[in-house]
């Protein structure tokens, strides 16, 4: 007998165009309404067809989000899938898939043949696979037959009643042969379901971003596809026509990011959203956004490099980029949520403290937060009103006006008597070219003065565990939280605590007093420690130790789990 | 008509242009256009990028973008959409327009904004001291190609036609009233006009003088059909005699502010409608 | 006559097209005109950016630098200048060369360095899964324009001709022995070679098939001037018949490795003149 | 009686286009002829004409390199000189002009009239006006009449005898007129003449980089001008085609990088030069060279920013943008270096480590070190043997085999037998696109080991002073090398010393240990104090003062003298 607990991991593998996709948002949409808390994330190959890709779903007693090695049900939809995933099988593994395509495996392996294909003709088409094995999977968990059959028909309700009736069918297939394979092989799956989690969201990151820069009063994107990024412009090409959101496909990157400047300058705001690649050759821009004092956002939906890389896996190796990117020196902020109900907070964060101090502010994101999806309460988003802080010209306007906060009051065209004007060169008040000395010192300065005000605002990160009282403190950032938190949890250890940074700079000057006297462990998946390094420049904080992965993969719990143990 | 006055500088602003550059005039008549189609200063933008011509907009009084070199037309675009009741100028060099930003200039071709290109066209670059631009002459001795350009001279003309512009005019900065006449077509034009405005630089180019594009231009006349793109092309490309005019326009194509986005509200007074969010968000239940 | 499957890669190479996909063919017509002009694989280089077409270079037996987005055609120009001996193609979809790489394309056709640039127009972005490229039809939907493309489509034989390309073609990917032969031409001409290739996307644009190619597309005819350039641009225009073959051909212009450097010994072998050097330095005295 | 011993300050000032840069240029090489030391540098104005630009010539007994605020002579050509450079004039200056623009200076400064366009009215052509103010220097230095008669000969013997003759005749006629001012108003100038002098060479920091990178096998350059960036394309230009340069005028910064990166994989040795903006637009390309592991070799001469700033003046705030530029991360080397002896080596320095560990390498230079001109004495330029290190390839050659040192023995296409490829996406051996973590993994650690060998061949820092027994050590890099030894011999302090970086990344292991137990003053031309966050980063430093100075003008000796002294 098998016996599953508070805690399964239900990992889906096939080729790219064989239904992966759905599978996985069905099987989620469903369980969420069930009741069940949901984690699922995502690794694919940079191919549209064919490959080895796969998704994992966790549903679980507590809320989780993080990826995990263990697979306790993994769904093999074509051949590629054991050999993809050997190393995360384990004598525990139950696989199902066809017979066919799930050999090749030590005898230890507890297989079970599903036989997907003869499914899919009693059903008459092969598309239907697909809902067969959500339905198999729902029939393991003993799901809620009445709550799967209506989300199905809301579902394909614009595909007509026939798709309706062919799903539904599939599912009650499925099912049908689930619950027999269960009782059969003595599977048992004991969850917990809560009428709280029924009413939840389910948010990926990329819809937490898309919803989080409409919270921000975004109205206005010019971007150029690219995988990471290419999410959010697409939600705001679906969903943000009624936002009466500008959407301009820009012919390349320098255009989206001097584009999206001048939209800034005549009162839109606007966002570009790109990855590292996409994002190097808007570094100019950034440069000019710093000068000019004309706000933007810029979302790096982060991917390994260098180059090209791999283009559809995860890493947080453009920090560094984030810091550094543009020539000279200008003041910048850089947010870095963990959690969907982060990203719509930053995303608000990020066009307040752009419009505010009207410089360049930095999302970073990456593949694995953007793709994951899970279930959380609707009062976990976050909203903060958004201020244009747009003034009306008068005749004596100066676009660039000396004052106490490095501030000037900015104006756009068209909008009051005055006249505004933005310039790349060194400039005077009135935004005219200067080649002062003094001009130059009192510029720089006051652009540099504004520092001072988004220090103050930066965010706290959050404490995970007893930081106070721990001495060894691990610090993660991004999308590090989720798998922090958990391995914190199973580690259960006193001495031990976590630090989350949502916000990575600038960081706020009351946290440098969290990291005296510990020991301390900076986790990121980059080779070189591009947060540990950051800290120590501006906390003169000491880094014991690092714990850096980029193989493309998101850190593990087990992983986390096992290097935390061996600190000790 | 509005005083051309209300564009001047305050008396004593430095320009940093030569003595006897062809910048002067275009800068004068762009003011003269602005004038007599009653722009008032703050309902105009001129963006530009980096060089000699891109200093414009430091010289009379209007709204302005001075942006980065090869970037004036991205901004141009955003901020005739985001506000299409401003009168949009791009105004740059030949180097800043077809070269470092050669792609945009297709691509706003492509989308065809209700916008004015005012390319400063002194085939040569100006500011970093005389290399050669797109649109230099072969043979044309510079520091960089010290016995003489050997690529072709860019065609912007041919180029624009050849992605459908529905405005393409090329003028003579010498010559004062006829310059006005084209720059004032091109702002009433709906749609992307590109005016490339044959401009002296009388200290880096000693082989194009106001003299040579004296002799080697003429203006189309009367009878020329502007609605015909192959005679237009024809005329784009004779290099020995250079036409100056409206070559090419047509009326009529949809402007991409109007396609973009709905209305003309200016974007600054928009905001989210929270409610439609809060709807929005419920769908992820 | 070269064995074709010299340029064979292993058996069991994995390739990340979809089946059905028009890429293939291209791959194998490429072979074929390889081995067909005798040239070694060793002799050959492939230069491409990203994307679907782009990691053509994978799947055949030559030297090939498969770099950025956009960017296949500078260091084609480069590795011809740097070793005129070789046989330089650039091989990229139609995103890569006219969109994001739009301004090399403009810039290639001015130097005229003697490479071929053989584009995978697909009339989409496949790699990055299906939005509108430069080449897509208006109207098309998509998901970054789900009401449809708003903006004109770019034409890449339009802007070839008006920049004074001096080999201009395009090809249909389903067609595999007329493209093998307008491509050989391509290899063979002396100077920029420009083959737009209709390649189908099964997957992404279900507008633009094999079978709408077919439909939409006819061979110019033997009668057909290839020296005619505003016949070509007539052809080059017209988007309801879409004219396969070589649309323009025109001889004798020089090529940029040959006036941009001396000789055609392969930088490899190039060492400096010390003692030149020494002369040099001597003259700062 | 006005006496000047040992170090004069001569300053030219003037509207652009007014002949200053003839003057300098004539000036300088006629000094030298005559056998004394001298530095030159300028300031300028973004404009072809009119404006106010200066140009600093020393001449002094000892070699210096540096900029003094102190101006001896000041010839002013143009009334806005003096408003211009107010500050610098003391009532020590003498003042060099027509009475008509020399106005507006309170009664205590030493006017004299030198009635310039009489005398160029006198010789029929007001372009004399420089070859009289020659002439007027030299009259006053009391120089040998036959050496500048010869070099005028020489210098304007291919415009004909007619302009030889015109030309001497008027820096006769100033020779006249300066020695008769300096008799009639009492001025002595000693200077020591040395032979050895005569025999030096006179090098701007652009003509060393332009024959360093000869020296160094270079043999191609694509690059769009921007400055001050473009003197090294415009030298190549010029002197290139006798060596085989070929020299190709990219349409913009991406094709510059793109097409470079290109004709070192065919075989060639290239180098890119720019300033900061332009850089910007090849930071993709950097990281391109990183993964594909084809040299290139990177010249950014640095001018203040953001975006267009001031773009004919000096700043070092680009090294961050050096260190950290291209998503994803890799190895690369910068340079920095101080004096054109510097220049010359560590261009070749560059090819070098390029070449050899297959990775981008930098050149920081800026406007100030570019643009200044010195005397040097020939033996002092280094040759370092250039290697290609180029391989004929084997049937089997795989372009990224994993090695132990982590340098994949470089093939180039056409030269051998097998086939060279080269991959943006991470890649296996072969160079072919892989989405195997663990190949990614092996890659991406090659890669990094090739950092070892690197770190090895670091140059050591230069020691000015008694760096083992200060107690302060004072850190300069790039054009500060001359600034700081002549402020140190001034201050003459034995408890201070001071270490120049003409490497700056990586740094040497061994240098770590100079850095122990002393107060580090770091000093530079930028507003966060980069190189000091640089320092401790890498030694674990902590910098006790930063001494920095961002409004576009060099570092004068007497302002870091004052710095200096406040320090203690
Ligand atoms: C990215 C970048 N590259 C290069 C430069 C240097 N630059 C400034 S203006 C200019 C060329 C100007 O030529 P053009 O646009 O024809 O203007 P002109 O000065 O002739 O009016 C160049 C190369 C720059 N500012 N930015
Ligand atoms: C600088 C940069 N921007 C964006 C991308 C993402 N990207 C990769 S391929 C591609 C478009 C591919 O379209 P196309 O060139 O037509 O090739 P296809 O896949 O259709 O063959 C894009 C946008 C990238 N890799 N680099
Ligand atoms: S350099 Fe030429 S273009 Fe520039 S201001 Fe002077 S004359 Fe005009
Ligand atoms: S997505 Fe389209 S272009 Fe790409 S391989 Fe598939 S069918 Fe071909
Ligand atoms: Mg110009
Ligand atoms: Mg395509």
């Amino acid at each position: 007998m098998k016996r599953f607990s508070g805690d399964i991991s239900l990992v889906l593998g096939g080729a790219a165009g064989q239904g992966v996709q759905t599978v996985e948002a069905l099987l989620v949409a469903v369980l969420k309404r069930e009741g069940y808390n949901v984690f699922a994330c995502k690794e694919y190959m940079s191919r549209i067809r064919g490959g080895s890709n796969s998704t994992e779903i966790r549903v679980t007693n507590k809320k989780r989000s993080s990826f995990v090695d263990r697979i306790d049900f993994l769904f093999a939809m074509d051949k590629d899938v054991i050999p993809h995933l050997q190393k995360r099988i384990s004598k525990d593994t139950i696989l199902l898939g066809e017979q066919a395509k799930v050999c090749g495996l030590s005898e230890e392996c507890h297989v079970i043949d599903v036989p997907f294909t003869r499914f899919a003709n009693e059903l008459g088409n092969p598309i239907y696979t697909s809902t067969v094995a959500v339905g198999v999977a729902l029939g393991i968990l003993k799901a809620d037959e009445k709550v799967f059959e209506q989300y199905l028909r809301e579902h394909f309700a614009r595909k007509g009643e026939e798709v309706v009736a062919k799903n539904i069918e599939a599912a009650e297939k499925g099912y049908a042969f689930g619950k027999h394979i269960a009782y059969h092989e003595g599977i048992e799956v004991h969850l917990a379901k809560s009428q709280a989690v029924e009413d939840e969201l389910l948010l990926s990151g990329d819809e937490a971003l898309g919803l989080g820069v409409l919270a921000a009063g975004c109205n206005y994107i010019s971007s150029y596809p690219m995988s990471p990024g290419t999410g959010l412009l697409t939600f705001l090409a679906q969903q943000g026509k009624k936002f009466g959101v500008v959407v301009d496909q820009a012919e390349d990157e320098i255009s989206a990011i001097n584009h999206s400047i001048g939209a800034w300058y005549a009162g839109a705001r606007a966002i570009v959203t790109t990855s590292g690649g996409g994002f190097d050759l808007m570094v100019e821009g950034i440069s000019l956004s710093g000068i000019i004092e004309t706000p933007i956002v810029v979302h790096i939906g982060q991917r390994p490099g260098p180059a090209t890389g791999l283009p559809t896996r995860t890493e947080q190796a453009d920090l560094n980029l984030a810091l550094y990117a543009g020539h000279g020196e200008f003041p910048r902020a850089i947010f870095a949520p963990g959690t969907p109900e982060e990203v719509f907070l930053v995303a608000q964060q990020a066009f307040h403290i752009a419009a505010k101090y009207q410089i360049p502010v930095f999302i970073l994101t990456d593949q694995y937060l953007l793709d994951s999806v899970r279930s959380l309460p609707k009062e976990r988003l976050q909203n903060i009103k958004p201020e244009n802080r747009i003034i009306e010209t008068k005749t004596d306007y100066k676009r660039y006006a000396l004052t106490e906060d490095g501030v000037s009051p900015r104006g756009v065209p068209g909008y009051g008597v005055g006249l505004v004007g933005v310039d790349s060169d060194e400039h005077d008040e009135m935004a005219h070219i200067t080649e002062s000395a003094e001009m130059r010192v009192a510029m720089h300065e006051k652009r540099w003065k504004k520092m001072e005000g988004i220090r103050e605002e930066a965010f706290m990160p959050t404490e995970i565990g007893d930081v106070k009282h721990a001495d060894t403190l691990v610090i993660c950032w991004g999308s590090n939280r989720g798998v922090v938190e958990e391995a914190l949890e199973i580690l259960g250890q006193e001495g031990i605590a976590a630090l989350h940074f949502h916000q990575v700079y600038p960081l706020p000057e009351k946290s440098k007093k969290l990291f005296s006297k510990k020991k301390i462990v900076v986790l990121e998946n980059n080779f070189s420690g591009q947060f540990a390094d950051l800290l120590t420049r501006e906390y003169g904080v000491k880094v014991t130790e690092n714990i850096l992965k980029y193989d493309g993969d998101p850190f593990s719990v087990e992983e986390i789990v096992l290097k935390l143990k061996a600190l000790s | 008509m509005i005083d051309k006055k209300l564009y001047d500088m305050p008396q004593g602003t430095d320009m940093a242009w030569c003595p006897g550059c062809g910048n002067f005039p275009i800068l004068n008549i762009v003011k003269m256009a602005l004038a007599e189609l009653d722009r008032e200063p703050q309902d105009v933008v001129i963006c530009s990028g980096i060089g000699q011509a891109a200093k414009t907009p430091h010289y009379l009084r209007v709204n302005y973008f001075n942006g980065l070199h090869g970037r004036a037309l991205p901004p141009a675009i955003a901020i005739k959409v985001a506000n299409p009741k401003l009168t949009v100028i791009a105004e740059s060099g030949d180097g800043d327009t077809y070269g470092e930003g050669g792609n945009h200039f297709m691509h706003t071709i492509r989308r065809n904004p209700d916008i004015v290109s005012i390319v400063h066209d002194n085939m040569i670059y100006g500011l970093t001291k005389g290399q050669a631009s797109p649109t230099s002459e072969k043979g044309l001795k510079n520091p960089i190609q010290p016995t003489g350009v050997i690529v072709d001279q860019f065609n912007p003309l041919a180029v624009a036609l050849s992605l459908d512009a529905t405005f393409v005019a090329r003028a003579f900065s010498g010559d004062i009233l006829q310059t006005k006449e084209i720059i004032k077509a091109a702002i009433r034009h709906k749609g992307y006009a590109l005016v490339d405005v044959f401009q002296p630089c009388v200290v880096f180019n000693k082989q194009n003088t106001y003299q040579w594009f004296k002799e080697k231009s003429y203006y189309v006349d009367e009878k020329h059909d502007k609605t015909d793109k192959l005679k237009a092309l024809e005329l784009a490309f004779d290099l020995d005699r250079l036409a100056l005019g409206v070559i090419y326009q047509r009326e009529g194509k949809p402007t991409y502010e109007t396609l973009v986005r709905e209305g003309d509200e200016p974007l600054y007074k928009h905001a989210t409608d929270m409610t439609a969010l809060e709807r929005l968000i419920e769908t992820y239940k």
